[in-house]
């Protein structure tokens, strides 16, 4: 647990650090490539529907796991069409 | 085999940093989206690979919401997108919720560590789920844009926050369900009391918030069920998540506590005359971004540059800007300045060349295919009413019609009015801009971005 | 409806009150335009251009008589108003303060007569101010007639021969001549140190560059633009001030003029005796009576301690290409301005602001309020 | 050691060989400065002006006499070189290509003459080279001048009565005079083209500001900081390239010289022809037969078509003082650098290279390699 | 009480983080140090609360050893400084290399995993102590400062590598402790061969690099005893050494690659001439960090800034030097440029003050109280050869004496010759530094540095 | 064992992100005052010399706390000294 606390204030200080000046632009994807990352929580919910006993587990554990496949799969892609249509405008000119 | 899998966790976890390093940065935005989402496959097949699972309810649910991700992603419109992002991240939230509870349903006494861990997964994994609800419901107009503001409304918080705690206690002590339960219920409420009174113009921020918040949540359910990754990713998250979000607020030139809490509303720029809109600041980073991509500019001096003799900055930006592939002009108004030929003396003297000097007439006719113009303490000579107002004392005098073009950045100190002592129209525009500070300052300040 | 404009009768002026630009602008407005023979020579255009922009070369008398609109630069001489038909228009310089007769002798004709320095200074008036137009290109012509006059050059250089000193200016009077007379000495390299009774104006000569002097006067106000006229201790303690500066230049030009009145005399003789030998005053309002105590108008005088004291009476004149190119644009604009487009004709409408402030006599009366009494 | 400064005696000479502040540093250097009467006048000096840097004003033929240096701006009158005393160095522009006879006095009178514009234009030289200190003023005041004669003005003015457009200058030949044009001309707010045969000398004018016209003429050398002389092909190529640019320019200023041989002509009539009525052309290689061809040493014509060509033999002259300031300096500068403090006399080493460069006669003989033969 | 030590390690660690980071930056830099210095503090308090500990040795050897640092650190001279570092570096070295040792000492049988960390904290620690050794010597001049090289060495040091290897092979499968003493001598031997083949000049880039090895050594000791703090302070030291000594490599226009195997030697500027000393390039942000102390500041335009047009840049640096109060004057060479006065036409275009102008002789004789000389495209006008070197051709010509200002900086593009196209001793002088590039690009740099 | 590793990439990680531009005046400061923070091997060194068992370990621990604290302390009091004359310069002006 403590070193996991270590892990947790490690993180914390690194993302902090990694976002320094962000332009405006890159603001709302930004938002949303890191919002797909928070999906990560997938894993939480596959070892759920996965490898918890009990019902009542597997099923909020199912649901978790429904949900935060939308939030990842829709998340990167959403970024990425984002991204895209930023990149095609900058290829422009 | 648990080996491979923490590896691969730390694997996942550099990726996740390199892609969020990358995606600061415009240039490698996009790479880093997908390094990003790379780390998360290959967290995603570690994690399969733990023994003992049953893949039959993990392949339905992963299939069940990769097609719904999938095809919600495609679909929606372009403009949609940031209340999908918002959907997305509750999506998030609810799932680090479920995650925490599963956990207690599947071994219900937890240690007070893990007790703490899950009311920590289940609280913010609430506020997140339906905060990002009503940020979705504000931004698609299913819902008033408005500030919704109730008597009382900070006591009930301040209330509901005590019972968490408390409730907090309980079950951290004694496991018992209902706690868990209220727990549950009580974050949702809070979520949803937590958005409404926020208007729908800080949006944006709030869903970074709301975003660093399904971090923790993540990391929450990490420290649940003890996996390192989650707690990176999700920490990771959190903590720029919530620099982003100070980030925009700077943008908008506003605190982050201001927008949480502050006065809500659109501010109306005190000109002392009712206007329709309102004056929006802007800083030089956001006019760079659109600068960078611009394709014809035309600068519009006027007594304000000869003031902040900002001759040299603007001609050392114009070439800039050139050299960048835009076509520049100066439109130059017959009156700008306080003597005739004020802005020939200046531009001269900067050496910008006469080929580059437009005059008014030639200017306007083309003025809508013009991606950006920037007005340097210029007022009068580009003020709306002495076309649109009849009352106007300027009215019938010929202007430059900036208002047309695409989008207008005005530099100005302030509020100060022209030599007419005229309120101007055109700062109230939607399509205006206000770069505030000292014409040179903010010129300068542009030149630098485009430099580094 | 025909526009004459005549050959200007004063042999000093250079300028003419339509440019073939002008002119066929005017034609293209629908309105026939008439040239006196030789109108544009001094201002080198020949007839033929006039010809070419659509204009007639018309006789003087005949013209005169038969035009709805005259337009000229200077005043006309009094013998030829009379020429004039009833309710016709004359656009020029009418000096008005001075000229009640000539006034009187519009009002008798029955002709609407226009004085171009009574109109309104507005934002929206700017296009047809001519004392704007002229002013800027005064204060451009004075700095240049300065330089080609002095013995000295105007900017600094290091040399390896020794450093030439930039030459000092003093502008008086930062109007719009004043402010064009800093571009041009600065853009020379020239120091400059200007001053004006409106403070606004020290920030105006600061944003050319020039170093403002700044005399505490008390309070001080401006109406319309033009400057108010100061109480006997303003002036003294501002004649002193300049009176330092004035020692220390090279070159002091002045362009202090005040509404309706006689321009005030800020360099007197006291001041003068302590310039240097071999510098140079350039009085701008050497018509009205001049900022200058001593200076003649239209002439140029020298000192016992070798100070020149230039008093022309028409530095615009000096530029009188672009002069004449300005002024005919103030003109067509004007005229422009009230067109009626359907019946080509150009009504006078009393109650506009514009007209208000510039016309002098219509409809065989005196209807200027300043005027009137 | 006494140094006599003559008045000039071309009655258009304003300028003259010392001022006071010269007289003063070479009084400080320990020799006996003597000044006729009237020298300075026209440059702005009086004999008291002289007499207080410590002169002594001092009666011609005596002096001329007596003198052991003699400086001035002109080549001397023939009948003056034999009144100089044996030994004596004479300082000045000597015209050595043209004035045969001159020198040839100066050897028999067995007088040093120095001439100025046969200095080596070395870096270290440049204190005393007269030709670049008064080539720069002339390179002002030519533009000045021009401006002043010009019925328009330099800068482009957006005004509310239109646009004014800037002048277009042309220069050619881009050495000290040139150069300055260019930035006179530029600061007035003037479009600038440039041209010159040496490539190194546009970038030059760039670093100005002006637009360097770029012709491709094959192979041209510079020496010594002078242009060669080029071939008939080349000339003819860059005539016409030339001409088209004249014919677009408000005011041509020519400025090119060749070492020790006549001006090229550089502006044919034909490109005259094709100037526009009221241009103008200011030649300032005009004393040496001028770049333009039909222009008057000294004089001022204008053209059928109106182009006025001015062929002043002395515009540093219209800046006197400061022109005076410069070559005083230049004078001052290489009694200096010659100066031997113990005897306080001006030894003349045949074999330092500046003297070498520009001692024409000495000791009874024309010592030029130049002109020996 | 474990959670508790655990609880201060991690405080500990927040503090190193901050540490460093305000370390980065000149005016939290002192507050850095303490900052971290407290955490080494609780660092040292909390190891100190393990149960079971014998505390005689610890104190005895607490004491000698902070008497000793102390004492060391109050003493030495200013200059000495840096030699002192690398010592007292390759005493971290050491100490990382026997905490190794006497772990195995102490528990002679561990894991492969444990094993390898051994080895890794012998021979980085060894590395690091012999290598700092040598670098302190050659620091404080007790060793030739110039680069050692003999043939061979190249395949010597592949040899040892190979052999460090295998031998550790040997020990994490045997245990074996020959294996163990002969890994101690070849990382110490190590040490000294890597660091012998460096030039002097070359050292502080050499310290940096081998505090980052003491770093990854303490990193290593970490993984030895399982000690969090001590992994996340060594790795924090690692990884911002390596940095730091890329930084410093740039600054000094090397990579790090070529100053750590390159050719060594001073390099001599391809001038064609035999001139004594080197052309020493700088960059434009070590300039900033001397003039924004400097109080008086020397301009010295010439030809070259004139081809640059960089007069309205350096009127801008010029402004906001005399605004951080420095003592500005533009010293005009009366042949600088290419015509008479060609340096006041485009002062007097970018309105620099007449008054800050000053010709050559008034600004000779204080030139010796400058802080510092910039020159911007001049040559020929700044050549001291003109007053030193009798044989010149340019010999008596009056020059500007920047050489005497306390520091010069020269602004040029490159190697380039001047209108009389002679070389100039100037750049070559101990007190002089190229600021290469265009002037005007040179000049903005500076200003952006002021601005941020 | 794997906790520790990631712990160790984290701190790495953060380590460069921390070293962003660094004025070069102050390079050695820098360079000093981590060098002071390399000296948490004094940590090491005190279980070493405290807790380890045997003879030799705790000989070994002696001397590495000796140069363990010398490390420490010393590099802490220069870096003080360099950072305190830096200071005063710029306070000068
Ligand atoms: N051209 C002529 O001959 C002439 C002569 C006399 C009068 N006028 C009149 O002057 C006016 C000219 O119009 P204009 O558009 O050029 O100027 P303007 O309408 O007078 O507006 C100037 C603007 O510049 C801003 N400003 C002042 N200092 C500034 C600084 N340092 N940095 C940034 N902004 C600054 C001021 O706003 P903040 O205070 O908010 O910064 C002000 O709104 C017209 O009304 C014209 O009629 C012209
Ligand atoms: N003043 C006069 O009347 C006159 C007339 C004719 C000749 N001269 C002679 O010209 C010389 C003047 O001396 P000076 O010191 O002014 O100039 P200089 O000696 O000619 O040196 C100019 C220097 O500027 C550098 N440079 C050129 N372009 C640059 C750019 N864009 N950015 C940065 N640096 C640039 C060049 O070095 P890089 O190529 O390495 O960049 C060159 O070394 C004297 O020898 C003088 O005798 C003077
Ligand atoms: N509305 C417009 O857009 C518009 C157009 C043209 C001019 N103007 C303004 O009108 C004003 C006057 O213009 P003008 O040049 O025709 O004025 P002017 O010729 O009447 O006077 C010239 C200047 O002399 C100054 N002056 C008067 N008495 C003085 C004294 N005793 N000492 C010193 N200075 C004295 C005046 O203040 C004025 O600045 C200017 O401010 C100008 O900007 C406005
Ligand atoms: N050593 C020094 O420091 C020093 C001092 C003074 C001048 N100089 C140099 O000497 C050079 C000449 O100076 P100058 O002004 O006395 O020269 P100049 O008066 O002899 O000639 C003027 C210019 O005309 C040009 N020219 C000649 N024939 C031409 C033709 N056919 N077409 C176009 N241009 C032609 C020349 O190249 C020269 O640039 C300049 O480069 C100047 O920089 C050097």
């Amino acid at each position: 647990m403590v070193l996991l606390l270590f892990i947790f204030v490690l993180a914390g200080f690194l993302g902090f650090e990694l976002i320094q000046r962000v332009p405006s632009q890159l603001h709302t994807p930004l938002m949303s490539g890191s919002n797909a990352i928070s999906g990560i929580t997938i894993v939480g919910a596959i070892l759920a529907s996965g490898a918890i006993e009990g019902q009542m587990g597997i099923i909020l554990g199912f649901i978790a796991l429904i949900l935060a496949t939308v939030n990842v799969v829709g998340g990167y892609m959403v970024t990425d069409r984002m991204l895209a249509m930023f990149h095609s405008k900058k290829g422009d000119k | 085999m648990d080996l491979l899998i923490n590896f691969a966790y730390i694997v996942a976890s550099i990726l996740f940093i390199f892609g969020i390093k990358m995606l600061g940065s415009a240039d490698t935005a996009r790479r880093g989206n997908q390094i990003s989402s790379l780390g998360m496959l290959i967290a995603v097949v570690a994690v399969l690979l733990t023994s003992g699972m049953n893949y039959t309810w993990i392949i339905a649910g992963l299939a069940i919401g990769a097609v719904i991700g999938a095809v919600t992603a495609k679909r929606v419109q372009m403009t949609g997108m940031p209340e999908l992002v918002a959907l997305f991240n509750g999506f998030g939230g609810l799932a680090s919720l479920l995650v925490g509870w599963a956990e207690y349903a599947a071994r219900p006494e937890p240690s007070a560590e893990t007790g703490a861990a899950v009311i920590l997964a289940i609280l913010i994994g609430g506020i997140t789920f339906t905060g990002s609800l009503i940020a979705y419901l504000k931004l698609s107009g299913k819902m008033g844009g408005n500030a919704t503001l109730f008597g009382g409304q900070k006591a009930l918080n301040a209330l509901i926050a005590l019972a968490i705690v408390g409730l907090g206690f309980v079950f951290v002590t004694t496991h018992a369900p209902w706690a868990l339960y209220a727990l549950i219920a009580l974050s949702l409420l809070l979520g949803v009391l937590a958005v409404i009174p926020i208007g729908g113009g800080d949006m944006p921020v709030v869903i970074a918030i709301l975003n660093s918040f399904s971090g923790l949540a993540a990391s929450a359910a990490g420290f649940v069920i003890q996996n390192n990754v989650l707690i990176v990713a999700g920490c990771l998250v959190g903590a720029s998540g919530l620099i982003l979000s100070i980030i925009m607020c700077k943008a908008m030139n506003r605190t982050l506590g201001n927008v949480l809490f502050g006065s809500f509303g659109a501010a109306t720029g005190n000109t002392g005359q009712a206007v329709e809109g309102e004056m929006k600041a802007a800083t030089a980073e956001d006019a760079y971004y659109v600068l960078e991509a611009a394709q014809s500019v035309v600068f519009v001096p006027g007594y304000g540059m000869a003031v902040a003799q900002a001759q040299h900055a603007v001609k050392e930006l114009a070439q800039i800007l050139e050299s960048n592939g835009a076509e520049v002009r100066f439109a130059i108004h017959p009156v700008a300045g306080r003597m005739p030929g004020h802005m020939n003396v200046l531009l001269a003297e900067a050496d910008v060349p006469y080929e580059q000097l437009a005059e008014m007439d030639d200017v306007n006719p083309i003025m809508s295919t013009v991606d950006v113009a920037i007005v340097i303490g210029a007022n009068d000579v580009v003020n709306p009413a002495a076309v649109e107002d009849e009352s106007s004392p300027i009215y019938g005098m010929p202007i430059i019609k900036v208002y047309e073009a695409k989008t207008v950045y005005a530099l100005k100190r302030g509020q100060g009015a022209g030599f007419s002592g005229l309120v101007n129209t055109l700062f109230f525009r939607e399509n205006t801009r206000m770069l505030y500070g000292d014409a040179k300052d903010t010129i300068t300040t542009l030149v630098t971005q485009f430099k580094d | 409806m025909k526009i004459f404009a005549p050959k200007e009768t004063d042999s000093d002026e250079t300028r003419a009150a339509l440019d073939p630009i002008g002119t066929k602008k005017l034609s293209d407005l629908g309105t026939n335009v008439l040239i006196e023979s030789g109108t544009g020579e001094s201002s080198g255009h020949s007839d033929e251009d006039y010809r070419q922009a659509g204009a007639e070369i018309a006789d003087r008398n005949t013209a005169l008589a038969e035009a709805d609109v005259i337009v000229r630069v200077r005043k006309p001489p009094a013998e030829e108003v009379t020429k004039l038909k009833k309710g016709a228009i004359h656009i020029s310089f009418l000096d008005p303060f001075n000229e009640a007769d000539l006034i009187e002798s519009f009002a008798n004709a029955g002709t609407t007569a226009i004085s171009l320095e009574m109109l309104p200074r507005t934002t929206l008036a700017q296009k047809m101010d001519a004392l704007s137009s002229q002013a800027n290109l005064a204060g451009y012509a004075s700095v240049i007639l300065a330089a080609s006059r002095m013995k000295t050059i105007l900017p600094m250089m290091m040399t390896p021969a020794g450093t030439i000193s930039p030459a000092k200016f003093f502008i008086l009077g930062i109007g719009v001549a004043g402010l064009q007379a800093i571009a041009t000495a600065k853009r020379l390299g020239a120091r400059v140190t200007a001053f004006d009774v409106r403070p606004e104006a020290l920030e105006q000569a600061e944003s050319l560059g020039a170093k403002a002097l700044r005399i505490d006067l008390g309070e001080t106000k401006s109406e319309g633009g033009y400057a108010k006229e100061m109480t006997p201790e303003q002036i003294k303690i501002q004649i002193d001030a300049q009176a330092k500066v004035c020692s220390q230049s090279d070159v002091v030009i002045t362009t202090a003029k005040v509404f309706g009145r006689k321009p005030p005399v800020l360099i007197k003789k006291g001041a003068i005796d302590q310039m240097q030998n071999g510098s140079f005053i350039v009085d701008l309002a050497a018509e009205g009576g001049g900022n200058v105590e001593g200076v003649v108008a239209g002439e140029e005088i020298t000192t016992d301690n070798g100070v020149t004291i230039i008093g022309l009476t028409n530095y615009e004149g000096l530029v009188p290409q672009n002069a004449t190119q300005v002024y005919s644009s103030n003109i067509t604009n004007m005229v422009e301005h009230f067109l009626d487009e359907e019946s080509k004709t150009f009504p006078i409408d009393l109650e506009d602001e514009l007209l208000k402030g510039c016309v002098i006599t219509h409809d065989g009366k005196i209807v200027h309020e300043r005027f009137t009494s």
